[in-house]
């Protein structure tokens, strides 16, 4: 086993872990806006670890960016996605867990 | 068990499932999920059969099918949800005025 | 030089209509109606070739079997396709006079139709499984669209209903060529037909395709969704459903039977769908009589037609082959002209009650004339071709010496008699006239073209039947 | 022997399916749906099938889902099924399943097919890409009515949905963030999907892949009302719409006027052909998909 192949499965492993949290997060979180929160954060952060280690073991550097490339783009849906679905929520009146809902006195 | 076996009678479990459940639930909804369910159903196990050949390229030609029976059935579906939608929004609506006579 | 592409024609004229309709709107109605004439020319073009040569077959993009896909084109297919091509040019000038011009229903109705008909004209000269699929898909989604038209909740919920049984009906179709491309490799009929033999995966696959195209034809007890479905439709659309579009998952069944299956399997599973098509001539017609809507009437007598023709299948052989085709065509005919006939009245009156038209034929007597010439056929009385289809068929029963299919087609005709003189009996009460109705005849024109088109079959069937024998099984 | 991650997602696949059927809410059943059409989506990638995996992604579950959570909105509040009716299904599902498998299980194991007809032939249809071959060439009377599927449905949905789209999507002036995001977002995937049309003739790609990415990008451009809904009185909208049709239809006439069949291609013209008629399709299944959706504001209504 090289020292590559030891950091590349410690960076995957990490990698799981995250996803692992925020998947613990998006089902033991109380509303909607901290599940999100949870999910894009951890997975996204998740997701770049498994990309580090899988460019360390790629055969080549285009394979590397492509993998970057991947990476990028879910970061970005994500991104949007999270910003569309809680803005949805809150214009539908969903309350953050432990406060009024929006538009109402508290 | 050679994996496109364990795959094709993975698809017609789909199928099954579908089709029972597009057949025998209520929800006009359950139904149009039911049926894209069992078209995957359908597809894997074209896909499946496609894959025979323990060595070399799969057989296009059933993915070739597979890529015009999912346009087809995404056709289907959406005309399917605009009905759903329709019949749900009219609901509050008249009757079409623009109907002769 | 091959001469002119018929066949190809048939299917890219009316397609060529739909495109131009979309792009024009304002010319949509004279488009369809273009080309709806050029395709009943491209049609007329194919039964010439078919009866000069025998069955023709070209293929598409120039690749050959197995490989590529061919249009096939057999007397079966030309017949049908010139009888659909004659009422599509009928329900196309009926549809000019009963949509506003220029109104959104008619924006969407003359494109989906020649949709419609492109899938219908590829259907009916397709000899590829999946293609047949394909093509039913087209059929079966634009008529979804047509019974939408209507527009209010009554024909959005019918379509609905349609369109989740013929989803059912297509997967289940859909996994039985995918059983016989996984067993045989090839996806054309008359290779299929060649390799296939008795075993496990030819009955699985029979099963599905069956039930699949049992589904959409509909084959009773599978019919739900008919009724509904053609009474909130618009008049036009009724009409061409159950004449044009309707018959078309039986005529997939047909082709697919005899091309591939009816050898290696036996009478068994004939009979079975036999015994389904009497049981559905008999509780529709029933239902039919008992009907207070026209409109549900002439849907229900449209089922028990489609029961009839499966008739075909049990009696399976060169007479009641032929017997089966004429009665397609000249039900094409006969239940265009009652549902045009049944718009009319339900325009006029307002409503379409049963027991509420008395005297009404007094008022509207070529509109009536044309509902009982097309109820003649119907019922099977000669001189229509309804009564040469189903002699022809009570011909092989006897033959057969199994005179219970017999039975079924005399029962079927005695109770269409009664429900289309229930109708008459109401109307032709004497009633004094009290006022003259304003409007236009060309709808009544049309129905009663078509009404007699239904009996000038049963006055000269030779053509047809010769036309009909060409290729078919012996 | 078979591996295990085939083992897992063959037996995942039915139970997901299960789920996504018999779950009481109705929005829980769409997500697992979209869990489940990218864990299909995983089965095809191992069956060598990238093509299929592409166009389920993309089609099959992404639009498709997006189209079952704008349908949700209008939905009244399900009833969960009956128990006597969730066991009978499942009864027959069994039953069908069971009686379906041991008939494919008898099916010959070797390969059987038209594989190789098409690999010894596909030098001819001008594209390398067999999969690509056969839809656009081998197979193309099939393509070109499926398109035909596909644009008959968007005018059976348009007629049906006229005019009133007051139940839309949600548009709602959204954040700057996500409109920065946006903009970030959607030029990338107009690239990717001119990218997948012009490789699709050597490698998995193509017009349905490319123009499912930019319908994509399209309700994005909706959802954030950074682009007016699509209606049919607009001119560019029916350009684009019927681009795609309208140049199948010529590659399918105009040989016939060369006494040639229909949709022959001209020797050695396969290939560019393909490749125009595939950026006209992908123009026009973009638009299709895009009219798919209930559109945001009412499209502007005119009579008679």
């Amino acid at each position: 086993m090289t020292p590559r192949t030891v950091i590349s499965a410690a960076l995957l492993i990490l990698g799981g872990a995250f996803f692992l949290a925020g998947t613990l997060g998006l089902l033991r979180f109380p509303d909607v806006y901290s599940r999100l929160h949870a999910l894009t954060k951890a997975d996204n952060l998740g997701l770049g670890f498994v990309a580090v280690g899988l460019s360390i073991e790629a055969a080549s550097f285009a394979l590397s960016v492509k993998v970057f490339i991947v990476w990028a783009s879910v970061v970005l849906a994500s991104g949007i996605s999270s910003q569309l679905i809680a803005g949805a929520a809150f214009r539908a009146g969903v309350a953050p867990a432990g406060k009024a809902p929006p538009g109402e006195a508290p | 068990m050679p994996p496109w076996l364990a795959y094709a009678a993975s698809g017609v479990s789909l199928f099954a499932v579908g089709m029972s459940a597009l057949v025998l639930h209520g929800e006009v909804m359950r139904k149009i999920l039911a049926a894209n369910v069992s078209a995957s159903g359908v597809f894997l196990v074209l896909v499946a059969l496609a894959r025979r050949a323990p060595k070399g390229p799969p057989d296009p030609v059933p993915h070739a099918l597979v890529l015009t029976g999912i346009v087809v059935s995404v056709s289907a579906t959406a005309l399917a949800l605009a009905l759903v939608r329709q019949l749900r929004h009219g609901a509050q609506l008249g009757p079409s005025d623009e109907r002769r006579r | 030089m091959r001469g002119v592409p018929w066949l190809e024609l048939t299917i890219l004229a009316p397609l060529c209509g739909a495109l131009l309709g979309l792009v024009l709107q304002r010319a949509v109605a004279v488009l369809a109606l273009v080309s709806s004439l050029s395709t009943a020319v491209a049609s007329a073009g194919v039964a010439v070739l078919v009866a000069r040569h025998g069955t023709i077959r070209r293929s598409v993009g120039a690749w050959e079997l197995p490989l590529g896909i061919q249009l096939r084109a057999d007397g079966l297919a030309a017949l049908v396709l010139v009888a659909f091509a004659v009422v599509g040019v009928f329900i196309t000038a009926y549809a000019m006079v009963h949509f506003e011009p220029g109104s959104r229903a008619a924006r969407s109705f003359f494109p989906l139709w020649l949709f419609a008909w492109t899938g219908l004209d590829a259907l009916l000269l397709s000899s590829d499984v999946f293609n047949l699929y394909v093509t039913l898909e087209l059929t079966t989604l634009t008529s979804v669209g047509l019974v939408a038209t209507g527009g209010d909740p009554a024909a959005l919920s019918s379509a609905l209903r349609y369109l989740l049984f013929a989803m059912a009906g297509s997967l289940l179709y859909l996994l039985g060529v995918a059983l016989l491309y996984g067993a045989h490799g090839v996806l054309d009929l008359d290779l299929l037909g060649a390799v296939v033999t008795r075993g496990p995966v030819t009955w699985g696959a029979l099963a599905l395709i069956t039930c699949g195209l049992a589904l959409k034809a509909p084959l009773f007890p599978l019919h739900g969704w008919l009724p509904a479905a053609y009474a909130s439709a618009p008049v036009p659309v009724s009409a061409l459903l159950s004449g044009v579009v309707g018959k078309c998952s039986l005529y997939v069944l047909v082709r697919i039977w005899l091309g591939v299956f009816g050898v290696p399997l036996g009478r068994a599973p004939a009979v079975l769908i036999g015994v389904l098509g009497a049981a559905g001539v008999l509780w529709a017609s029933i239902v039919a009589c008992r009907q207070q809507r026209l409109k549900l009437l002439v849907a229900y007598s449209s089922i028990a037609q489609l029961g009839t023709i499966f008739l075909v299948f049990p009696l399976m052989g060169r007479a009641a082959f032929a017997g089966g085709a004429y009665l397609v065509i000249s039900h094409a005919c006969a239940a265009a002209a009652m549902f045009i006939a049944a718009g009319t009245i339900e325009q006029v009156v307002g409503h379409d009650e049963i027991d509420r038209l008395d005297g009404l034929a007094h008022r509207l007597p070529l509109t009536f004339v044309a509902f009982a010439l097309a109820g003649v056929s119907a019922m099977g009385m000669p001189p229509s071709g309804g009564f040469v289809a189903k002699w022809l068929l009570v011909r092989t029963a006897f033959e057969l010496h199994e005179w219970w299919w017999a039975a079924v087609i005399l029962i079927g005709g005695l109770l269409s008699a009664a429900y289309v003189f229930r109708v008459l009996r109401g109307a032709f009460v004497p009633a004094p006239i009290t006022e003259t109705i304003r409007r236009s005849r060309a709808s009544d024109l049309l129905a009663l073209g078509l009404a007699l088109l239904a009996l000038a079959l049963g006055l000269a069937p030779d053509l047809p039947l010769a036309l009909a024998a060409q290729g078919a099984p012996s | 022997m078979i591996p295990p991650i085939d083992l897992l997602l063959a037996t995942a696949l039915p139970l997901i399916a299960w789920r996504v059927l018999a779950t009481d809410e109705l929005p829980t059943s769409v997500v697992l749906f979209i869990a489940f059409g990218l864990l299909s989506a995983l089965a095809w990638a191992r069956l060598d099938a990238p093509d299929v995996a592409l166009v389920e992604a993309a089609v099959g579950t992404g639009l498709t889902g997006a189209l079952l959570m704008s349908s949700l909105r209008s939905m009244e509040r399900p009833r969960p099924p009956s128990p006597w009716r969730a066991r009978a299904i499942a009864l027959v599902a069994a039953a069908i399943a069971v009686a379906l498998a041991s008939v494919v299980a008898l099916l010959p194991r070797g390969a059987l097919g038209l594989g190789p007809a098409v690999l010894a032939r596909s030098e001819e249809s001008g594209v390398a890409q067999p999969v690509t071959a056969v839809l656009m060439n081998f197979r193309g009377h099939d393509t070109h009515l499926e398109m035909l599927v596909l644009l008959a449905a968007s005018i059976g949905v348009l007629s049906i949905q006229h005019g009133t789209a007051s139940h839309g999507v949600d548009t709602a002036p959204t954040s700057s963030v996500v409109m920065m995001l946006v903009e970030l977002i959607v030029p990338a995937l107009v690239v990717l999907a001119g990218y997948l049309v012009w490789r699709g003739s050597r490698a998995p790609g193509g017009a349905f892949q490319a123009g499912a990415i930019l319908a994509g990008g399209a309700v994005l451009l909706l959802l954030t009302r950074r682009m007016a809904p699509l209606s049919l009185e607009r001119q560019m909208v029916r350009m684009f719409l019927f681009a795609g049709p309208v140049l199948f239809f010529l590659v399918a006439a105009v040989p016939l006027g060369f006494g040639g069949d229909m949709l022959e291609y001209p020797r050695g013209w396969g290939g560019s052909l393909i490749l125009g008629l595939e950026s006209a399709l992908t123009l026009s299944i973009a638009t299709i998909l895009t009219m798919f959706f209930p559109q945001g504001a009412p499209a502007p209504r005119r009579r008679g």
